[in-house]
Protein backbone atom coordinates (compact mmCIF):
# COMPACT_ATOMS: atom_id res chain seq x y z
CA UNK A 1 0.00 0.00 0.00
CA UNK A 2 1.47 3.48 -1.28
CA UNK A 3 0.48 6.52 0.02
CA UNK A 4 1.72 9.57 -1.30
CA UNK A 5 0.65 13.31 -0.14
CA UNK A 6 2.04 16.53 -1.64
CA UNK A 7 1.47 20.14 -1.28
CA UNK A 8 3.63 22.15 -3.56
CA UNK A 9 3.41 24.90 -5.69
CA UNK A 10 4.34 23.64 -8.81
CA UNK A 11 2.42 21.42 -11.45
CA UNK A 12 2.52 17.67 -11.10
CA UNK A 13 2.53 14.64 -13.66
CA UNK A 14 -0.58 12.82 -13.43
CA UNK A 15 0.37 10.00 -15.82
CA UNK A 16 3.90 9.60 -13.73
CA UNK A 17 1.96 9.50 -10.73
CA UNK A 18 -0.53 6.88 -12.06
CA UNK A 19 2.63 5.04 -12.83
CA UNK A 20 4.35 4.89 -9.77
CA UNK A 21 1.41 3.18 -7.95
CA UNK A 22 0.91 0.51 -10.82
CA UNK A 23 4.38 -0.15 -11.71
CA UNK A 24 5.69 -3.71 -11.30
CA UNK A 25 2.44 -4.73 -9.91
CA UNK A 26 -0.09 -7.17 -11.33
CA UNK A 27 -2.83 -7.26 -8.96
CA UNK A 28 -3.88 -3.87 -9.69
CA UNK A 29 -7.40 -3.78 -11.80
CA UNK A 30 -8.58 -0.42 -11.54
CA UNK A 31 -6.64 3.15 -11.70
CA UNK A 32 -8.89 6.08 -11.18
CA UNK A 33 -7.65 9.98 -11.94
CA UNK A 34 -9.18 13.03 -11.05
CA UNK A 35 -7.27 16.15 -11.99
CA UNK A 36 -9.00 19.37 -10.81
CA UNK A 37 -8.34 21.84 -13.27
CA UNK A 38 -8.74 26.21 -13.26
CA UNK A 39 -11.48 27.54 -15.33
CA UNK A 40 -11.18 30.73 -16.50
CA UNK A 41 -15.49 31.36 -15.99
CA UNK A 42 -15.98 32.21 -19.46
CA UNK A 43 -12.96 34.60 -19.20
CA UNK A 44 -13.41 36.56 -16.61
CA UNK A 45 -11.03 35.31 -14.23
CA UNK A 46 -7.10 35.81 -14.81
CA UNK A 47 -5.85 33.44 -12.32
CA UNK A 48 -6.59 31.50 -9.45
CA UNK A 49 -4.56 32.48 -5.90
CA UNK A 50 -5.02 29.09 -3.86
CA UNK A 51 -3.99 30.19 0.51
CA UNK A 52 -3.29 27.06 2.69
CA UNK A 53 -2.47 26.18 6.27
CA UNK A 54 1.09 24.73 5.36
CA UNK A 55 1.46 21.98 8.24
CA UNK A 56 -2.39 21.27 8.47
CA UNK A 57 -3.33 20.70 4.93
CA UNK A 58 -0.45 17.83 4.83
CA UNK A 59 -2.07 16.20 8.01
CA UNK A 60 -5.39 16.91 6.91
CA UNK A 61 -5.14 15.40 3.79
CA UNK A 62 -3.03 12.18 5.30
CA UNK A 63 -6.30 11.96 7.60
CA UNK A 64 -8.39 11.89 4.87
CA UNK A 65 -6.55 9.33 3.20
CA UNK A 66 -6.01 6.69 5.66
CA UNK A 67 -10.12 6.66 6.24
CA UNK A 68 -10.06 5.68 2.22
CA UNK A 69 -7.69 3.04 2.95
CA UNK A 70 -9.96 2.18 5.92
CA UNK A 71 -12.66 2.28 4.04
CA UNK A 72 -11.69 0.28 0.63
CA UNK A 73 -9.44 -2.43 -0.48
CA UNK A 74 -6.83 0.39 -1.93
CA UNK A 75 -3.42 -0.93 -3.58
CA UNK A 76 -2.16 2.86 -3.63
CA UNK A 77 -3.23 6.59 -3.45
CA UNK A 78 -1.69 9.77 -4.33
CA UNK A 79 -3.18 13.00 -3.36
CA UNK A 80 -1.34 16.21 -4.47
CA UNK A 81 -2.81 20.34 -3.96
CA UNK A 82 -1.09 22.75 -5.04
CA UNK A 83 -0.73 26.38 -3.87
CA UNK A 84 -0.41 29.46 -5.01
CA UNK A 85 -0.81 31.04 -8.08
CA UNK A 86 -2.42 29.21 -10.78
CA UNK A 87 -3.87 30.27 -14.23
CA UNK A 88 -6.65 28.92 -15.98
CA UNK A 89 -6.34 25.42 -17.82
CA UNK A 90 -4.01 24.56 -15.27
CA UNK A 91 -3.96 21.84 -12.70
CA UNK A 92 -4.79 22.34 -9.04
CA UNK A 93 -5.09 19.11 -7.38
CA UNK A 94 -4.77 15.32 -8.26
CA UNK A 95 -6.27 12.41 -6.54
CA UNK A 96 -4.96 8.77 -8.04
CA UNK A 97 -6.66 5.76 -6.66
CA UNK A 98 -5.74 2.31 -7.41
CA UNK A 99 -7.85 -0.89 -6.16
CA UNK A 100 -8.09 -4.18 -7.77
CA UNK A 101 -11.63 -3.28 -8.65
CA UNK A 102 -13.14 -0.73 -10.46
CA UNK A 103 -16.16 0.41 -7.86
CA UNK A 104 -13.27 0.39 -5.20
CA UNK A 105 -10.99 2.49 -6.77
CA UNK A 106 -14.28 4.63 -8.26
CA UNK A 107 -15.58 5.69 -4.83
CA UNK A 108 -12.08 6.20 -3.12
CA UNK A 109 -11.44 9.26 -5.79
CA UNK A 110 -14.67 10.65 -5.20
CA UNK A 111 -14.80 10.27 -1.00
CA UNK A 112 -11.12 11.88 -1.17
CA UNK A 113 -12.10 14.99 -3.33
CA UNK A 114 -15.59 15.78 -1.58
CA UNK A 115 -13.42 15.16 1.83
CA UNK A 116 -10.78 17.19 0.30
CA UNK A 117 -13.33 20.21 -1.03
CA UNK A 118 -14.56 20.18 3.18
CA UNK A 119 -11.90 19.35 5.36
CA UNK A 120 -8.69 20.74 3.45
CA UNK A 121 -7.58 24.03 4.59
CA UNK A 122 -7.24 25.93 1.08
CA UNK A 123 -8.80 29.05 0.20
CA UNK A 124 -8.95 29.94 -3.61
CA UNK A 125 -9.08 34.11 -4.36
CA UNK A 126 -10.03 35.31 -7.64
CA UNK A 127 -8.30 37.57 -9.75
CA UNK A 128 -9.87 38.80 -12.40
CA UNK A 129 -9.70 39.61 -16.11
CA UNK A 130 -10.49 43.30 -15.89
CA UNK A 131 -8.22 43.46 -13.22
CA UNK A 132 -10.31 44.39 -10.59
CA UNK A 133 -9.85 42.86 -7.35
CA UNK A 134 -12.25 39.33 -7.10
CA UNK A 135 -12.93 37.69 -3.88
CA UNK A 136 -12.68 34.86 -2.05
CA UNK A 137 -14.65 31.67 -3.76
CA UNK A 138 -17.45 31.05 -1.24
CA UNK A 139 -17.84 27.38 -0.02
CA UNK A 140 -20.46 25.77 -2.11
CA UNK A 141 -23.16 23.95 0.22
CA UNK A 142 -23.35 21.23 -2.81
CA UNK A 143 -19.84 20.17 -1.80
CA UNK A 144 -20.78 19.73 1.75
CA UNK A 145 -23.77 17.28 1.00
CA UNK A 146 -21.40 15.65 -1.08
CA UNK A 147 -19.13 15.08 1.81
CA UNK A 148 -22.09 14.21 3.81
CA UNK A 149 -22.91 10.98 1.79
CA UNK A 150 -19.93 9.58 3.12
CA UNK A 151 -20.61 9.36 6.83
CA UNK A 152 -20.53 6.28 8.41
CA UNK B 1 -1.08 30.62 22.98
CA UNK B 2 -0.56 31.59 18.96
CA UNK B 3 -3.75 32.54 16.47
CA UNK B 4 -3.30 32.24 13.09
CA UNK B 5 -5.43 33.40 10.84
CA UNK B 6 -6.28 32.56 7.10
CA UNK B 7 -8.21 34.21 3.81
CA UNK B 8 -10.59 36.52 4.61
CA UNK B 9 -10.43 36.45 8.48
CA UNK B 10 -6.30 36.74 7.72
CA UNK B 11 -6.90 39.98 5.18
CA UNK B 12 -9.73 41.44 7.60
CA UNK B 13 -7.54 41.23 10.46
CA UNK B 14 -4.46 42.66 8.68
CA UNK B 15 -2.15 39.94 10.29
CA UNK B 16 -1.54 36.08 10.14
CA UNK B 17 -0.75 35.21 13.21
CA UNK B 18 -0.13 36.77 16.93
CA UNK B 19 -0.29 35.59 20.28
CA UNK B 20 -3.09 36.45 22.00
CA UNK B 21 -3.98 35.84 25.95
CA UNK B 22 -7.60 35.39 26.23
CA UNK B 23 -8.79 35.88 29.93
CA UNK B 24 -9.91 32.91 32.13
CA UNK B 25 -13.59 32.90 31.05
CA UNK B 26 -13.27 31.95 27.44
CA UNK B 27 -13.25 28.14 27.48
CA UNK B 28 -14.35 27.01 24.25
CA UNK B 29 -13.32 27.90 20.52
CA UNK B 30 -16.23 29.64 20.53
CA UNK B 31 -15.63 31.56 23.45
CA UNK B 32 -12.20 32.44 21.77
CA UNK B 33 -14.19 33.40 18.30
CA UNK B 34 -16.72 35.94 20.28
CA UNK B 35 -13.26 37.91 22.35
CA UNK B 36 -11.45 38.17 19.30
CA UNK B 37 -14.33 39.98 17.35
CA UNK B 38 -14.00 42.07 20.86
CA UNK B 39 -10.47 43.36 20.17
CA UNK B 40 -11.13 46.23 17.94
CA UNK B 41 -12.38 47.23 14.86
CA UNK B 42 -10.61 44.41 12.10
CA UNK B 43 -11.33 42.00 14.45
CA UNK B 44 -15.06 42.29 14.54
CA UNK B 45 -14.97 42.47 10.62
CA UNK B 46 -13.36 39.36 10.73
CA UNK B 47 -15.86 37.62 12.91
CA UNK B 48 -19.00 39.35 11.58
CA UNK B 49 -20.60 35.84 11.19
CA UNK B 50 -19.38 33.62 13.63
CA UNK B 51 -21.03 30.93 12.89
CA UNK B 52 -19.42 30.09 9.37
CA UNK B 53 -15.34 30.65 11.28
CA UNK B 54 -13.53 27.43 11.30
CA UNK B 55 -11.79 26.49 13.97
CA UNK B 56 -8.82 24.34 14.36
CA UNK B 57 -6.68 23.03 17.54
CA UNK B 58 -3.16 22.29 16.74
CA UNK B 59 -4.05 21.69 13.21
CA UNK B 60 -7.48 19.50 13.97
CA UNK B 61 -10.40 20.77 13.09
CA UNK B 62 -12.79 21.12 16.27
CA UNK B 63 -16.22 22.70 16.65
CA UNK B 64 -16.95 25.76 18.35
CA UNK B 65 -17.76 23.77 21.95
CA UNK B 66 -13.92 22.43 21.74
CA UNK B 67 -12.17 23.33 25.04
CA UNK B 68 -9.07 25.48 24.30
CA UNK B 69 -7.69 24.12 27.60
CA UNK B 70 -3.74 22.98 26.31
CA UNK B 71 -3.86 24.04 22.88
CA UNK B 72 -0.57 25.94 21.37
CA UNK B 73 -1.83 26.76 18.17
CA UNK B 74 -5.41 27.67 17.50
CA UNK B 75 -6.54 28.82 13.75
CA UNK B 76 -9.25 30.68 12.24
CA UNK B 77 -10.48 30.21 8.62
CA UNK B 78 -13.98 30.69 6.21
CA UNK B 79 -15.09 27.62 5.22
CA UNK B 80 -12.56 25.49 3.05
CA UNK B 81 -12.75 26.00 -0.67
CA UNK B 82 -9.53 24.30 -2.14
CA UNK B 83 -10.02 20.63 -4.65
CA UNK C 1 -17.65 18.66 -27.51
CA UNK C 2 -14.85 16.09 -28.42
CA UNK C 3 -15.70 12.39 -28.57
CA UNK C 4 -12.98 9.69 -29.32
CA UNK C 5 -13.65 6.02 -29.40
CA UNK C 6 -10.97 3.19 -31.02
CA UNK C 7 -10.89 -0.27 -30.76
CA UNK C 8 -6.87 -1.59 -30.73
CA UNK C 9 -4.54 -4.32 -30.15
CA UNK C 10 -1.81 -1.94 -28.67
CA UNK C 11 -1.50 0.09 -25.77
CA UNK C 12 -2.69 3.48 -25.46
CA UNK C 13 -1.27 6.51 -23.43
CA UNK C 14 -3.92 7.60 -21.10
CA UNK C 15 -1.76 11.17 -20.32
CA UNK C 16 -1.86 11.69 -23.94
CA UNK C 17 -5.39 11.03 -24.68
CA UNK C 18 -6.67 13.31 -21.33
CA UNK C 19 -4.40 16.18 -22.75
CA UNK C 20 -5.75 15.81 -26.21
CA UNK C 21 -9.78 16.91 -24.13
CA UNK C 22 -8.13 19.53 -22.48
CA UNK C 23 -5.64 20.82 -24.34
CA UNK C 24 -6.21 25.06 -25.37
CA UNK C 25 -9.79 24.73 -22.95
CA UNK C 26 -10.11 27.19 -20.05
CA UNK C 27 -13.96 25.43 -19.27
CA UNK C 28 -12.80 22.06 -17.89
CA UNK C 29 -12.86 21.98 -14.25
CA UNK C 30 -12.71 18.52 -14.07
CA UNK C 31 -10.75 15.27 -16.03
CA UNK C 32 -11.60 11.47 -14.58
CA UNK C 33 -9.25 9.12 -15.94
CA UNK C 34 -10.27 5.31 -15.50
CA UNK C 35 -7.39 2.56 -16.64
CA UNK C 36 -8.47 -0.92 -16.19
CA UNK C 37 -5.54 -3.42 -15.86
CA UNK C 38 -5.02 -6.92 -16.27
CA UNK C 39 -4.75 -8.75 -13.06
CA UNK C 40 -2.83 -11.68 -12.51
CA UNK C 41 -5.29 -13.16 -10.33
CA UNK C 42 -2.48 -14.32 -7.85
CA UNK C 43 0.14 -15.44 -9.93
CA UNK C 44 -2.58 -17.75 -11.73
CA UNK C 45 -3.11 -15.82 -15.01
CA UNK C 46 -0.59 -15.80 -18.25
CA UNK C 47 -2.63 -13.24 -19.81
CA UNK C 48 -5.86 -12.42 -21.13
CA UNK C 49 -7.39 -12.59 -24.98
CA UNK C 50 -9.75 -10.37 -25.44
CA UNK C 51 -11.97 -11.62 -28.23
CA UNK C 52 -14.60 -8.65 -29.81
CA UNK C 53 -17.39 -8.19 -32.59
CA UNK C 54 -15.62 -5.88 -34.36
CA UNK C 55 -18.09 -3.36 -36.13
CA UNK C 56 -20.75 -3.83 -33.13
CA UNK C 57 -18.23 -3.08 -30.87
CA UNK C 58 -17.19 0.54 -32.06
CA UNK C 59 -20.87 1.56 -32.58
CA UNK C 60 -21.97 0.29 -29.20
CA UNK C 61 -19.43 2.17 -27.65
CA UNK C 62 -20.32 5.36 -29.37
CA UNK C 63 -24.38 4.37 -28.27
CA UNK C 64 -22.97 4.01 -24.85
CA UNK C 65 -21.19 7.61 -25.27
CA UNK C 66 -24.35 9.47 -27.31
CA UNK C 67 -26.21 8.24 -23.97
CA UNK C 68 -23.73 10.12 -21.70
CA UNK C 69 -23.10 12.83 -23.42
CA UNK C 70 -26.91 13.25 -23.10
CA UNK C 71 -27.12 12.43 -19.29
CA UNK C 72 -24.25 14.70 -18.10
CA UNK C 73 -22.66 18.13 -20.00
CA UNK C 74 -19.19 16.84 -20.83
CA UNK C 75 -16.96 18.90 -22.96
CA UNK C 76 -14.87 15.52 -24.09
CA UNK C 77 -15.31 11.66 -23.92
CA UNK C 78 -12.56 9.35 -24.86
CA UNK C 79 -12.87 5.74 -24.43
CA UNK C 80 -10.15 3.22 -26.32
CA UNK C 81 -10.62 -0.76 -25.64
CA UNK C 82 -7.74 -2.81 -26.67
CA UNK C 83 -8.36 -6.35 -28.23
CA UNK C 84 -6.28 -9.65 -28.56
CA UNK C 85 -3.46 -11.02 -26.17
CA UNK C 86 -2.61 -8.96 -23.03
CA UNK C 87 -0.48 -9.59 -20.01
CA UNK C 88 -0.91 -8.97 -16.42
CA UNK C 89 0.02 -5.57 -15.37
CA UNK C 90 -0.79 -4.24 -19.20
CA UNK C 91 -3.64 -2.31 -20.07
CA UNK C 92 -7.48 -2.90 -21.24
CA UNK C 93 -9.63 -0.25 -21.06
CA UNK C 94 -9.53 3.60 -21.09
CA UNK C 95 -11.73 6.23 -20.19
CA UNK C 96 -11.82 9.73 -19.90
CA UNK C 97 -14.27 12.30 -19.42
CA UNK C 98 -13.95 15.81 -19.09
CA UNK C 99 -16.52 18.58 -17.45
CA UNK C 100 -16.83 22.29 -15.63
CA UNK C 101 -17.22 19.91 -12.44
CA UNK C 102 -16.67 17.42 -10.90
CA UNK C 103 -19.26 15.27 -10.17
CA UNK C 104 -20.53 15.20 -14.41
CA UNK C 105 -16.99 13.86 -14.83
CA UNK C 106 -17.12 11.32 -11.92
CA UNK C 107 -20.46 9.95 -12.92
CA UNK C 108 -20.05 9.62 -16.62
CA UNK C 109 -17.26 7.66 -16.24
CA UNK C 110 -18.75 5.29 -13.71
CA UNK C 111 -21.68 5.06 -16.38
CA UNK C 112 -19.15 4.37 -19.18
CA UNK C 113 -17.62 1.60 -17.56
CA UNK C 114 -20.63 -0.18 -16.55
CA UNK C 115 -22.09 -0.23 -19.70
CA UNK C 116 -19.05 -0.96 -21.43
CA UNK C 117 -19.26 -3.87 -18.66
CA UNK C 118 -22.15 -5.07 -19.84
CA UNK C 119 -22.88 -4.02 -23.40
CA UNK C 120 -19.96 -3.77 -25.13
CA UNK C 121 -19.37 -7.08 -26.77
CA UNK C 122 -16.08 -7.99 -25.68
CA UNK C 123 -15.20 -11.47 -24.43
CA UNK C 124 -12.50 -12.49 -22.05
CA UNK C 125 -10.43 -15.65 -22.41
CA UNK C 126 -7.66 -17.03 -19.63
CA UNK C 127 -4.60 -18.07 -20.66
CA UNK C 128 -2.91 -20.29 -17.35
CA UNK C 129 0.18 -19.68 -15.99
CA UNK C 130 1.13 -23.74 -15.43
CA UNK C 131 0.28 -24.27 -19.53
CA UNK C 132 -3.38 -26.00 -18.83
CA UNK C 133 -6.46 -24.59 -21.08
CA UNK C 134 -8.26 -21.05 -19.44
CA UNK C 135 -11.72 -20.76 -19.91
CA UNK C 136 -13.51 -17.84 -20.63
CA UNK C 137 -14.43 -15.25 -18.15
CA UNK C 138 -18.02 -15.37 -16.17
CA UNK C 139 -20.11 -12.29 -16.58
CA UNK C 140 -20.35 -11.03 -13.08
CA UNK C 141 -23.89 -10.52 -11.61
CA UNK C 142 -22.42 -7.13 -9.80
CA UNK C 143 -21.35 -5.71 -13.04
CA UNK C 144 -25.39 -5.84 -14.27
CA UNK C 145 -26.47 -4.58 -11.12
CA UNK C 146 -24.00 -1.73 -11.59
CA UNK C 147 -25.53 -0.74 -14.44
CA UNK C 148 -29.21 -1.31 -13.45
CA UNK C 149 -28.49 2.12 -11.18
CA UNK C 150 -28.59 4.20 -13.86
CA UNK C 151 -31.45 3.13 -15.65
CA UNK C 152 -33.87 6.21 -16.66
CA UNK D 1 -29.27 -14.84 -43.53
CA UNK D 2 -25.50 -14.44 -41.87
CA UNK D 3 -25.13 -15.56 -38.17
CA UNK D 4 -22.10 -14.84 -36.24
CA UNK D 5 -20.64 -16.52 -33.33
CA UNK D 6 -18.02 -15.20 -30.70
CA UNK D 7 -16.56 -16.72 -27.86
CA UNK D 8 -17.81 -19.74 -26.32
CA UNK D 9 -20.88 -20.04 -28.83
CA UNK D 10 -18.04 -19.77 -31.70
CA UNK D 11 -15.66 -22.25 -30.08
CA UNK D 12 -18.62 -24.94 -29.35
CA UNK D 13 -19.90 -24.80 -33.06
CA UNK D 14 -16.93 -24.45 -34.61
CA UNK D 15 -17.10 -21.45 -36.98
CA UNK D 16 -17.26 -17.92 -36.72
CA UNK D 17 -20.30 -17.44 -38.92
CA UNK D 18 -22.30 -19.12 -41.83
CA UNK D 19 -25.01 -18.71 -44.05
CA UNK D 20 -28.33 -19.53 -42.51
CA UNK D 21 -31.95 -20.34 -43.68
CA UNK D 22 -34.29 -20.57 -41.22
CA UNK D 23 -38.08 -22.61 -42.05
CA UNK D 24 -40.59 -19.64 -42.06
CA UNK D 25 -42.05 -20.10 -38.94
CA UNK D 26 -38.48 -18.99 -37.43
CA UNK D 27 -39.74 -15.65 -36.21
CA UNK D 28 -37.95 -14.38 -32.95
CA UNK D 29 -34.44 -14.11 -31.96
CA UNK D 30 -35.46 -17.13 -29.44
CA UNK D 31 -36.74 -18.89 -32.44
CA UNK D 32 -33.71 -18.70 -34.03
CA UNK D 33 -31.86 -19.75 -31.07
CA UNK D 34 -33.76 -23.01 -30.87
CA UNK D 35 -33.85 -23.43 -34.06
CA UNK D 36 -29.94 -23.81 -34.73
CA UNK D 37 -29.96 -25.22 -31.26
CA UNK D 38 -31.67 -28.25 -33.38
CA UNK D 39 -28.85 -28.22 -35.91
CA UNK D 40 -26.09 -31.13 -34.37
CA UNK D 41 -24.45 -31.75 -31.59
CA UNK D 42 -21.94 -29.05 -31.48
CA UNK D 43 -25.11 -26.37 -32.01
CA UNK D 44 -27.04 -28.34 -28.96
CA UNK D 45 -24.13 -27.64 -26.79
CA UNK D 46 -23.67 -24.42 -27.87
CA UNK D 47 -26.62 -23.50 -27.21
CA UNK D 48 -27.39 -25.49 -24.40
CA UNK D 49 -28.57 -22.68 -21.92
CA UNK D 50 -30.23 -20.79 -24.54
CA UNK D 51 -31.71 -18.35 -21.55
CA UNK D 52 -27.79 -16.42 -21.15
CA UNK D 53 -27.31 -16.47 -25.42
CA UNK D 54 -27.24 -12.35 -26.57
CA UNK D 55 -28.54 -12.23 -29.94
CA UNK D 56 -27.74 -8.88 -31.86
CA UNK D 57 -29.64 -8.00 -35.00
CA UNK D 58 -27.07 -6.22 -37.48
CA UNK D 59 -24.88 -5.21 -34.76
CA UNK D 60 -27.89 -3.89 -31.84
CA UNK D 61 -28.58 -6.15 -28.82
CA UNK D 62 -32.17 -7.48 -29.14
CA UNK D 63 -34.29 -9.67 -26.70
CA UNK D 64 -35.14 -12.85 -27.85
CA UNK D 65 -38.36 -11.76 -28.36
CA UNK D 66 -37.00 -9.27 -31.58
CA UNK D 67 -38.43 -10.08 -34.89
CA UNK D 68 -35.75 -11.17 -37.22
CA UNK D 69 -37.39 -10.15 -40.21
CA UNK D 70 -35.45 -8.40 -42.78
CA UNK D 71 -32.01 -9.15 -40.57
CA UNK D 72 -28.88 -9.33 -42.46
CA UNK D 73 -26.70 -10.26 -40.08
CA UNK D 74 -27.59 -11.83 -36.26
CA UNK D 75 -25.00 -12.32 -33.70
CA UNK D 76 -25.29 -14.69 -31.30
CA UNK D 77 -22.64 -14.69 -27.53
CA UNK D 78 -22.42 -15.35 -24.29
CA UNK D 79 -22.93 -12.10 -21.94
CA UNK D 80 -19.90 -9.60 -22.35
CA UNK D 81 -16.69 -9.44 -20.36
CA UNK D 82 -15.24 -6.40 -21.74
CA UNK D 83 -14.39 -3.75 -19.84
Amino acid sequence: MTTTIRIQAGDFDAAAEARKLTDGRRDIGAVVTFAGLCRDEGGSLAALELEHYPQMAEEEIARVAARARARWPLAGVTVIHRHGKVAPGAQIVLVVTASAHRTAAFEAAEFLMDYLKTRAPFWKKEHRADGSEGGWVEARDADDRAAERWAD
Amino acid sequence: MKAVYFASVRERIGKSEEVVSPPPGVITAGDLVAWLAGLGETYAHAFDNPKIIRVAIDRHHVKHDALIAGAREIAFFPPMTGG
